[in-house]
Parts: structure tokens; C-alpha cells; sequence
């Protein structure tokens, strides 16, 4: 039951993080002179966002790996004992 | 005594702990093997045990993963080429060009192996093997019996110090079965050393100093061909009893 | 626990930079195409990671070849694999880039030839890698591959300038910068650091993440 | 020394032998010449003006891949016959049988191209018959040779060699291409040393770097 927990809370953690992307560009957004500069901004949402996602997926496989290494060097300590 | 001078002390054959995989496959494993001057080693074993590999390790043909090779007296990693010289093998192909004749065959191999005064060498390993008469046919027109012929000349071609036949029965008839043994006694009374690798039990026998089971890569009987008998390496490999 | 900490921080820089970028950059001149000129930043560092990562590939493999230790062919596939990306996203934002402002989808000068030519060299080390009849051979010939192409880009560069030079008259292709404002450089700085910071974390996440398929294997072989 | 040059010479006496006898490579690699030739002949209108620039490349691209075709085959039907292995037992020197596969490729490459010239001449009125063009082109094909060589070595090995081959082959011979174009179009303007000069040392550093490292790196292509 924890594991989908964790889960649950990680996933939340990420849009979180994603959602909170938006206010900071138009929170920004005023300050700028021209109006042709605000497209500029979602272009940095949209870049931005793009690489939130990147590195959500950078965190998921290193995760991934970890748990592989710590099953492989299990299985090794058990093959070890057995013969 | 083999055309290159080999130091006394050394072995023909002396291997240890040689392990080879391809992928997942274990190949070998731990192999340990030693063979004396003037001796024949039978090595039996069913399909896919690695008696290929094993030959093939020898003659330097496949690198081994962990372990040592040593083929009379040279190193297989420093000394490569002197362990090619001195070793002849037979294997499943004849190593022939189709579009010329075995002699051509035989001359282009005795120039890759430096033979001394070749062309009268050649016509006496064709004559040992009995191809002199069709000896200037193309080899794209001889029989896989005639092809195996001459490939065994050209494995004796220089004088090998150690000759490996990988399962040379394979296409012989009858009276080429009569010269392997003959070619193999000579050689053997050369002071050189044969390996053999066979499913022929009783015809394995016959021709062997030593004995060497090999079961899933790992070698699981090694001794001399009087402490076993064919009911032994029958039970031994789990093979049924070949028909002779 | 190094790697833990190469991930955040990595991960920082790459969000850091991307709010620079927009905020911090100034807007080019019309010439360099005003905002697009800001792909700039991703377009350069890509490239130039891609050259590092062929580099490392290429020592690596030498290495490997050497010594047949198989970490170092490790390090060269996944420099291989992550050098693949690099130049990819290189070629595409090059290309983004030189059509609105020079008008043609790719400037063959020499830095763009060099880029085409070590990506196909990525792209044949791979294939060669698949391809090969054993993994043993494979990585062998990726590396052999790998160290041909090294040799090659020198070679490559500068038949391409020559026959640039020959050619199109000099026209200012993605290279030809000019001098960079401060605030420019400084960005691009920073952004090629943080480039190279995400070059080195797939090396060493992808690098791991191969060592542990070859215990698989090795553990696998011990079961048979 | 001695051995190294009588090994590589019987390997080249016997490819050579083998080819007069089937005469397998030649006729295939003329064939795809002349249809490559004839299909260029279609493509461009034969008026000089064009021809003359467009000559150059039409030529080098015929050899190219006529050269990719031959080099197919020096390996391949060694290894399908198995004959390969027959090489690799012989105490001979892996520098050695490289250089006598170099030499045959090399010969039956520089034949078709020369079988080629008096088809260009009739097809494109295009007289290549000048000593900076022969220069040029003797230089190109050892660099195409070089790598080639090496590369057919390993493609032979894998199930698909005819697009690997060229996958790796045309990469690494992307600067004798450019460089033989140029050089040639030179020879055909008539400048002599000073037009063509640049090229040809450029090719030969590229020769030399290549013979050496192909020759080098053929120990592990080949290895099992």
C-alpha cells in the first residue's frame, strides 16, 4: 500500500512543480515593455515545462537504477551463500 | 621432431583455467589441459559441449575470456604467430578456394607458412592423403570426402607441431577412415601431438593416448584411454552407444 | 551519493538556465534574426557537448581496445548514445535557426559539416553495434569506429571550409558570431555548462545502468 | 620485414588469380558504372557549360560507390566460403593480409575507373585524360581503399553488409570526396600544381593517417 503512496506523492510533487510554472511567467509577464514580448514568456513556459518533464524523467530512471543495483547485488549475496 | 626447434621441458599442449562465453552462453569453464610430446588426446563430449570452441581456442582462432594458452611452448598472447606455425587444424570447413585446384590450394597456404622446397612437399601430403590423382581439379568439382582430404594435407602441409581434428571422420568413407588413422600414427610417431574431438567412441579409442569428457564446458574425465572403457564414456557423456 | 548530488545540481542549472535565457539574454540584432537568435544558447552548447562526447567516446574506445576493460567501453557507448542526442538537437535548432535568418534549412560551412558528419559517425556506431554477429565483436568494432571517426573530423573540417571558402561567399552561418556582448557570452557560458553537467550525469546514469545488465548476465551465466 | 611482404604478396597474387578466373568483381563494379554514368547522362543536359561543372561530381560519384561495391566483395566471399578462418590460422602478420586485400581492392578499383574514362569522354564529352586528373584519382581511391578495406572486413561478418558497408564507408570518405570533386574540376580548368596542389597534399596526409590507423585497428575486426 506505501509504494502507491509514494507514488501518489511523487507525482503530485511533479505537477506541482509544473503548475507552479505558469504564475511565475506572468507574474513576470508586466514587467515587460512591449506587448510583442509576451509570447516571449509562454516560449519560456513551453520551454520550460519541456524541461521540468526532462528531468522528472532523469530522476525516474535514476531511481530505477539504484533499485536495479540493490536487486543485483541481493542476488548476488544469495547465489553467493548458495554455492 | 617438428620442422621448429621446441624446448624440451615444454608441453604440446598446456592450458589453465581457460574460460570463454558468447553472450549468456558459458562456452567454457575453467578449463585445465595439458598433453605430452608424441601423445593423441580423444575428446568426447555431445553436441554443444564445447569441444569446438575448446579446438578452436587452441589454435588460437578464439581469444579466451580469463585463462592461459600455451601451445608448444609458445604463449597464445605474446607469441601469437609461433603458435599459429606450429599448429595445423581441420575443422568442419575444408578452408579451400573453390576456383582453384588443390594444388594451387596448397601452394598459396605453403607460401602463407614459409614450407621449405614446397612444391616437393605438397606432392608428398597429397600422395599421404591419397588426392595426387585429382589433384588439379578445381576443388568447386571434388566430393566433401575428396574437399576433407585435402584439407588435411593442407593442415600437415608444415610440419605441424600439434594437429587438431575437429571431428574428422565426417565424410570420409572408408578407406579415407584408413589413412586419418594412418596420418595420425605417423604424425604421432613424429614426436608431434594430435587432439581429436569425436562422437565415434570405439573409433576415438582406438587412436587415443588420453581421454578428455567434456560436459557443458567444463571438463569432467581427463586420464589415460586404459582406465576407461566405451561403457564408462557411454554412462560418462550420456551419449547412446554409437553404431561402429 | 555523488550521483544524487550531480542530479540536483544539474537539474538547477538546466531550469536556471532556461529563465536566463528569456529574462537575462539581451534581444540580438535584427541581423541574428532578434528573438530567435536565443536558440542560439541551446543550438551552440549542444554542438559543442556533441564534440566533447565524441572525444570521450573515441578515448574511451582506444582504451577499451587496449586494455579490454569493459567500463571503459561502457563509458564510450553511453558517451555514444548521449552524443547521438547532443548532435541531433544541435542539427535540428541549427536548422530552426539558419531558415528564417539565412533562408536555407542547413549552412554546409565547416561547423555544420563536422556536426552532420560525427552524427552519422554516432549513428554507424550504433547500427555497428546492433549489427555485429556477437556483443563481444560489437563493441569492438563500435570502437574501432568510434576511433576512425575521431581521426576523420579534423580531416572533415577542413575539406568543408576549403570547399565553403570555394564556394558560397562567406555568408555568416551559425558559427560566424562576430563578438558577443558580455551578457551573451555570459549566458552561453552558463549554458554550456550546464550542458555538459547533463553530458556528464547520462554518462554516469547510463554507464551504471549498463553495468548493471552485464551482472544480469553474469549472474545469469552462473545459474546455467 | 621479408615475411610481412612475402605473406601480403601471396594474398595478392591469389586474390588477383581468383578474380582473372571468376572475374566476379570487375564485371559488377563496370556494370554500375556505366549504368551510373548513363543515368547521370539523363540527368543533366550534356551542354559543356554544365558538364564542366558538373562533370567532377558525376565522375566521383561513380567511383564511390563502384569502389563500395568492390570492396564487398574482396571480403565476402572469403567469408562465406569460410576461407577467412584458413587466413587467420597462418602465422601471418594481420598488418600483412590488410595490406594484400588493400592492394587487390585497390587494383580492381583503379581498373574499373580506368575502363570508366573513354565511357565518360563518349557519354559527357569529358576528356579526364590529363596527368593532374590520373594524380588525383590514384590518390582518392588508396584513400578510399584505406578505410575501405577495413570496413569490409567487418561488414563481411554481419548479415547485413550491403547497407553497412556504405553506412560506414561513406562518412569517413566524405573529405577524399570533396577533396577528389575539387581537385579534379582543378585538373579539368587546367591549372595545374597550384589548383590541384592543396587537394593532392591534403588527400595524401589523409592516406597516410588512414593506411596506418586501418592497419592498426584490422587486429580487432577481425579477432573472434
Amino acid at each position: 500500500m506505501d509504494v502507491t503512496m509514494k507514488k501518489v506523492f511523487q507525482i503530485a510533487l511533479l505537477l506541482g512543480v509544473i503548475a507552479a510554472f505558469p504564475p511565475i511567467a506572468l507574474a513576470a509577464a508586466p514587467a515587460q515593455s512591449a506587448p510583442v514580448e509576451s509570447n516571449l514568456d509562454f516560449l519560456m513556459v513551453g520551454v520550460g515545462l519541456a524541461w521540468v518533464s526532462f528531468i522528472a524523467y532523469v530522476f525516474y530512471v535514476d531511481r530505477k537504477n539504484r533499485d536495479l543495483k540493490h536487486e543485483i547485488d541481493e542476488l548476488r549475496q544469495t547465489l553467493g551463500d548458495k554455492n | 621432431m617438428a620442422n621448429n626447434s621446441t624446448p624440451e621441458e615444454s608441453l604440446a599442449v598446456d592450458i589453465a583455467g581457460v574460460s570463454r562465453s558468447f553472450g549468456s552462453t558459458m562456452a567454457l569453464r575453467q578449463v585445465d589441459l595439458s598433453l605430452g610430446w608424441g601423445q593423441t588426446l580423444v575428446l568426447f563430449g555431445h553436441n554443444g559441449a564445447g569441444k569446438s570452441t575448446l579446438l578452436r581456442t587452441l589454435s588460437s582462432l578464439i581469444r579466451p575470456d580469463e585463462g592461459s594458452v600455451c601451445i608448444a611452448g609458445f604463449d597464445r598472447d605474446k607469441q601469437g604467430s609461433r603458435v599459429r606455425e606450429s599448429v595445423g587444424y581441420v575443422g568442419h570447413q575444408p578452408l579451400l578456394y573453390d576456383e582453384l585446384s588443390p594444388i594451387e590450394n596448397l601452394r598459396f597456404y605453403a607460401r602463407l607458412y614459409r614450407v621449405r622446397n614446397a612444391p616437393q612437399r605438397i606432392r608428398n601430403v597429397l600422395i599421404d592423403v591419397g588426392a595426387a590423382e585429382w589433384a588439379e581439379r578445381r576443388v568447386r568439382t571434388l566430393s566433401n570426402g575428396m574437399q576433407k582430404r585435402v584439407a588435411i594435407a593442407r593442415a600437415l602441409l608444415h610440419k605441424p607441431a600439434v594437429l587438431l581434428l575437429d571431428e574428422p571422420e565426417t565424410g570420409l568413407d572408408q578407406s579415407g577412415l584408413k589413412l586419418l588413422e594412418d596420418v595420425v600414427t605417423a604424425v604421432r610417431g613424429g614426436g608431434a601431438s594430435v587432439v581429436i574431438t569425436t562422437h565415434n567412441i570405439e573409433r576415438g579409442l582406438a587412436l587415443a593416448d588420453r581421454v578428455a569428457v567434456l560436459t557443458r564446458g567444463r571438463i569432467v574425465f581427463d586420464g589415460a584411454s586404459t582406465e576407461t572403457s566405451a561403457a564408462d564414456l557411454q554412462g560418462a557423456i550420456g551419449l547412446q552407444p554409437e553404431v561402429a | 551519493m555523488v550521483g544524487r548530488i550531480l542530479l540536483m545540481a544539474v537539474s538547477l542549472a538546466l531550469l536556471a538556465n532556461v529563465v536566463l535565457i528569456f529574462q537575462y539574454a539581451p534581444t540580438a540584432s535584427t541581423a541574428l534574426g532578434v528573438q530567435i537568435q536565443r536558440i542560439f544558447y541551446f543550438h551552440v552548447p549542444s554542438a559543442i557537448v556533441g564534440l566533447i562526447s565524441f572525444a570521450v567516446a573515441a578515448v574511451a574506445s582506444v582504451l577499451y581496445l587496449k586494455r579490454r576493460v569493459r567500463a571503459w567501453d561502457r563509458v564510450a557507448w553511453a558517451s555514444a548514445e548521449a552524443g547521438t542526442v547532443f548532435f541531433t538537437v544541435a542539427i535540428v535548432t541549427g536548422a530552426i535557426w539558419a531558415k528564417p535568418v539565412w533562408q536555407t534549412w542547413w549552412v554546409w560551412d565547416a561547423n555544420g559539416t563536422l556536426t552532420f558528419v560525427l552524427w552519422l559517425m554516432f549513428i554507424t556506431y550504433l547500427v555497428v553495434r546492433a549489427y555485429a554477429p556477437t556483443t563481444e565483436r560489437g563493441a569492438r568494432w563500435a570502437a574501432v569506429v568510434a576511433v576512425l571517426g575521431a581521426a576523420v573530423a579534423p580531416f572533415v573540417y577542413m575539406a568543408a571550409d576549403w570547399w565553403a571558402g570555394l564556394h558560397t561567399e562567406r555568408v555568416t552561418g551559425p558559427g560566424a558570431q562576430g563578438s558577443l556582448e558580455d551578457r551573451m557570452f555570459l549566458v552561453l557560458m552558463f549554458s554550456l555548462t550546464a550542458f555538459v553537467g547533463l553530458f556528464s550525469l547520462l554518462i554516469v546514469q547510463r554507464s551504471a545502468q549498463l553495468a548493471n545488465e552485464e551482472a544480469l548476465e553474469e549472474l545469469r551465466r552462473q545459474l546455467i | 620485414m621479408r615475411d610481412f611482404l612475402s605473406a601480403s604478396w601471396a594474398i595478392y597474387a591469389k586474390d588477383m588469380r581468383l578474380e582473372a578466373r571468376t572475374k566476379e568483381t570487375i564485371t559488377g563494379a563496370l556494370v554500375f558504372a556505366v549504368i551510373v554514368a548513363f543515368i547521370f547522362g539523363f540527368a543533366f543536359d550534356p551542354s559543356p557549360r554544365i558538364i564542366s561543372v558538373v562533370g567532377p561530381g558525376i565522375v566521383w560519384v561513380a567511383f564511390a560507390f563502384t569502389g563500395v561495391l568492390s570492396m564487398n566483395r574482396s571480403f565476402a566471399n572469403e567469408r562465406d566460403r569460410g576461407t577467412l578462418e584458413g587466413l587467420m590460422l597462418a602465422p601471418l602478420p594481420r598488418e600483412a593480409l590488410y595490406a594484400g586485400k588493400l592492394a587487390a581492392t585497390l587494383t580492381i578499383m583503379l581498373a574499373v575507373e580506368l575502363v570508366m574514362l573513354p565511357i565518360f569522354l563518349v557519354l559527357f564529352d569529358l576528356s579526364l585524360f590529363n596527368v593532374w586528373f590520373a594524380l588525383t584519382a590514384l590518390v582518392a581511391t588508396v584513400g578510399f581503399a584505406a578505410s575501405g578495406t577495413l570496413f569490409a572486413a567487418m561488414a563481411a561478418h554481419t548479415r547485413a553488409r550491403e547497407v553497412l558497408l556504405p553506412l560506414l564507408f561513406l562518412p569517413i570518405s566524405l573529405p577524399v570526396i570533396i577533396a577528389a570533386v575539387s581537385g579534379s574540376a582543378a585538373s579539368l580548368d587546367g591549372d595545374g600544381w597550384d589548383g590541384v596542389g592543396m587537394w593532392l597534399q591534403f588527400m595524401m596526409a589523409f592516406d597516410m593517417v588512414f593506411l596506418v590507423l586501418s592497419s592498426w585497428a584490422f587486429q580487432y575486426v577481425l579477432e573472434e
